[in-house]
């Protein structure tokens, strides 16, 4: 069902954790619903210099998570903005057709935690 | 270690099973309606094997229509009944325990006009015949109830329900998919009308189910055609798998005492270790009334399919009915019916046991199935609590 | 000597249709839909039986929907477009020429507030397509015909009725379950909208069958339930037999030239022995447009079960279309329908040949076939003709 | 499907054949239904001699009619009357619920067959 990156990223998912000193956070998803992703970043120089995650959810969520953070790092904001769910997919050797929405949410949080990184730039 | 713990998925063939269909699928291959000796030996072959399968539930063979599966019977006995008696009465009682394949035709029937009564269970998955006696109106013409569920183990008062639905002339029909094999199922003791039940759940072929329907009963079928099963039910007897169908019954018969003692002995095993060494865990359905070989959890702050997947990558196979391991993406409709919120039952997880299974694999299970909660835990953003869940919450459709 | 001649009843397992399935009558008895492993590969076993036999009809493999046999994939057809079109209309349109379980399922539609019209064919067998374009009304939303008649072996013009049926925005259903794996079939030449198919008329196994249905083409299921088959069949999948249909089309792709020649031969040899060596017998069905294995005849003032009885001491296994072979106890009705008068109905006999049949065994046959017709005339008060008999007589009930 | 006896009677009916000179004849069935028996007796002090027998139909049929010749052979004609369907099928070792029609055709011949030689009788 899952292709071995998938299988790879799920069981040995890189950049878990909390980071409590964050430059932004984004979480997607609901409970109820079966996924919730919480993504850090942080940023120098309008650079995302490191990433983290904490997940609830199903094998792909959690792959797509790990996926992610390691697509963001390095990456500009603008450059990391450009990441789509069917990059993330492409990127694990594909997903099931009924999982592609795991890989949406790990879009959107990416976004809302670049979003609230520009937020909190905003107030200082 | 290889452990298959999804009994209630499906099961392997026994070799003593196979070995009886090998005939058939070999020189064997004979049409039982053809006049020459290659399709009487093919007849005698099916009605051997209903007998059989009639014996294991205490019926007569002219009693058991077989099907091509338990999911068929299920079609077959409410789109059967609700078509014969629908000059009668217009209206349906099942519950929410039932499995989609009862859930969905009388959805259907629904759409032909049909008034369907769904009976919630209470927390531990059990139907109480009062709320079913209450369900009734004039108009009611069957009811059908799970015998037992796949997904919490629950085992409903099949026979007390019956008993209500006979008194006020009322087609029963219950679900014994789960049950027939597993436990003892006797339907003049039970004293229902049909009774749906399917091979590869206990250690027969797939392609292979059975309909028990009581002498008198009226029912219009679901496949027309031919003379095959007495007109009920059309299309060229699959006997190698009804001839396993046979064996397999043959074999739950002589062996069922055994087979409860086993697998109540792994799953009470397992349980006790997995309550003591798990935190923020349920065992969800009934404690007592539930199939012997079915423990079922629900694990907090983790989603069952990860919990699937990385089991299996220990060689343990369960299943779970979280949202993300049905196509539907929605979290099983029974454990919500049961009142468990959505959050929580999409950690759900089954183990359920058969004879190949050993004390061996429970224990290596033991050690694996914590660490396996440890390790997705530790992703979790919620290990530390449900912080700002709302029970209530919508799914927005995710495409 | 033995020899199966009755391959239009069913046929013995290919040894290699039964090698592939042997896995999974053994360990890899998983259920398609778990996750683990042991699930993973059962789907995609399954998945790679169905792009073997939509390559056997030219279809996608996601126009496959995998059925229990034959007669499901006809009742699914035919009550599944009716109940998805019915809000266009409710007119149907079937030939006298059809399977029980299409003119049955039709039947049962007719119960239901459809109007159905029988269209005969001449008496060859032939369904004229002109006879269906007249038969066609504003309300008409489905027209069903054989593709090839088991019985007398005619094939009929599916393509220019299917074109026919499209020019009207009808639905097209084909029953080839006599055809697929012994002629050329393609559901893009032919511009059916749904054909049936079963795996035991290729030397496939018994329980699997599949319906063609074109994408875009909306069909209520038969069998409500899971997600399997897309939502569109419920019930775990019958993977060993599933499995055995792949590969028996297969080989049935790869050997199609051969086995038409082979058994061809045969049959115009029986054929040509049969009408110099037997008096008054009539070669049923159209000369040519026939399928390549199937001899079909009347023989006239003997009964066809009788011949049977006979033919089977010897060894020689066919079919007949008499009354007394049906448990309803009527001559068939597609040659009553051909204009075939009862009486000489009675006298039916049906040759099919297969892959495993020999021309000694044609030989043997022309020996025996003649002197069983020969004896069985000696017992017949009607040796000298047909003195005395109504065509137009009517049975009363016989009790 | 058929027993031993059915078969036996079928594959090696007796008394086979027309019986020009026959006391009593009698035709049961249609061939439109596919089943006709003939049944011809020889009579002599109210006993049957001899009977004989033409079948159109079935196994079954043709089974019932060469054990109904025999067993009505040394039979007084009221003797011969109470022959019933079931009596025949059970010297046969059984018939198949759909087939014991047939029996019941050869008591019915049988029967005409002792009407014939009977209104005979009252001609004479
Ligand atoms: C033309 C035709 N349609 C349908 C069927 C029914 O198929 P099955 O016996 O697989 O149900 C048959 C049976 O041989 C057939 O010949
Ligand atoms: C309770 C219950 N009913 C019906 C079914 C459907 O049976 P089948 O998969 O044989 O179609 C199942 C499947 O396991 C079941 O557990």
């Amino acid at each position: 069902m899952y292709s071995k990156e998938v299988m790879d990223h799920f069981m040995n998912p890189r950049n878990v954790g909390e980071m409590p000193d964050a430059d932004g956070v984004g979480v997607e998803g609901n409970p109820v619903c079966g996924d919730v992703m919480k993504l850090f970043i942080k940023v120098k120089d309008d650079r995302i210099v490191d990433a983290k995650f904490m997940t609830f959810g199903c094998g792909a969520a959690i792959a797509v998570s790990s996926m992610i953070t390691e697509m963001v790092k390095g990456k500009t904001l603008d450059e990391a903005l450009q990441i789509s769910k069917e990059k993330v997919a492409e990127a694990l050797g594909g997903l099931p057709p009924q999982k592609m929405h795991c890989s949406n949410l790990g879009a959107d949080a990416l976004r809302k935690a670049i979003e609230d990184y520009k937020n909190r730039q905003k107030k200082n | 270690m290889e452990c298959y713990f999804d009994h209630v998925a499906t099961n392997p063939l026994r070799p003593e099973v196979l070995e009886a269909m090998m005939p058939y699928l070999k020189e064997e291959f004979g049409n039982p309606l053809s006049v020459y000796p290659l399709g009487v030996r093919a007849r005698e072959a099916v009605e051997k094997a209903r007998e059989q399968v009639a014996s294991l539930v205490n019926a007569r063979p002219s009693e058991i229509v077989f099907t091509s599966s338990g999911a068929e019977a299920n079609n077959f006995a409410l789109r059967g009944i609700a078509m014969a008696r629908q000059y009668e009465g217009k209206h349906i009682i099942v519950t929410r325990m039932e499995h989609h394949s009862v859930l969905n035709p009388a959805r259907f029937l629904e759409k032909l006009g049909f008034a369907v009564t769904y009976v919630n269970p209470d927390r531990q998955g059990l139907i109480s015949p009062d709320d079913i006696k209450k369900a009734i109106t004039d108009e009611t013409i069957l009811i059908s109830v799970i015998y037992a569920s796949p997904e919490v183990g629950t085992i409903e008062p099949i026979k007390e329900i019956a008993q209500i639905a006979r008194e006020r002339g009322i087609t029963f029909h219950t679900d014994a998919v789960a049950a027939v094999g597993n436990i003892p199922v006797d339907v003049e003791d039970l004293g229902v009308d049909l009774l749906s039940m399917a091979a590869h759940q206990f250690y027969g072929p797939k392609g292979a189910g059975a309909l028990y329907i009581r002498q008198g009963t009226r029912i219009i079928p679901l496949i027309f055609g031919g003379i095959q099963e007495g007109g009920r039910r059309a299309g060229t007897e699959n006997v190698p798998a009804i001839v396993g169908m046979g064996r397999a019954a043959e074999l739950a018969k002589e062996e069922l005492p055994q087979r409860v003692e086993h697998v109540r002995g792994l799953r009470d095993k397992l349980v006790e270790g997995v309550m003591n060494k798990i935190e923020a865990i349920h065992y969800t359905g009934h404690p007592d009334r539930r199939l012997p070989g079915h423990a079922s959890f629900c694990v907090e702050y983790i989603e069952g399919e990860a919990m699937l997947l990385m089991l299996a990558s220990k060689g343990i196979y369960a299943a779970s009915g979280s949202a993300c391991t049905s196509k539907a993406l929605k979290a099983s409709p029974v454990l919500l019916s049961m009142g468990i919120p959505a959050h929580i039952a999409h950690g759900s997880i089954v183990f359920s046991f058969g004879m190949d299974n050993t004390m061996e694999q429970i224990e290596y299970t033991l050690e694996e199935f914590p660490q396996v909660v440890r390790r997705l835990r530790e992703l979790s953003p919620f290990a530390k609590g449900w912080e700002g869940v709302e029970e209530e919450g919508r799914c927005t459709p995710k495409k």
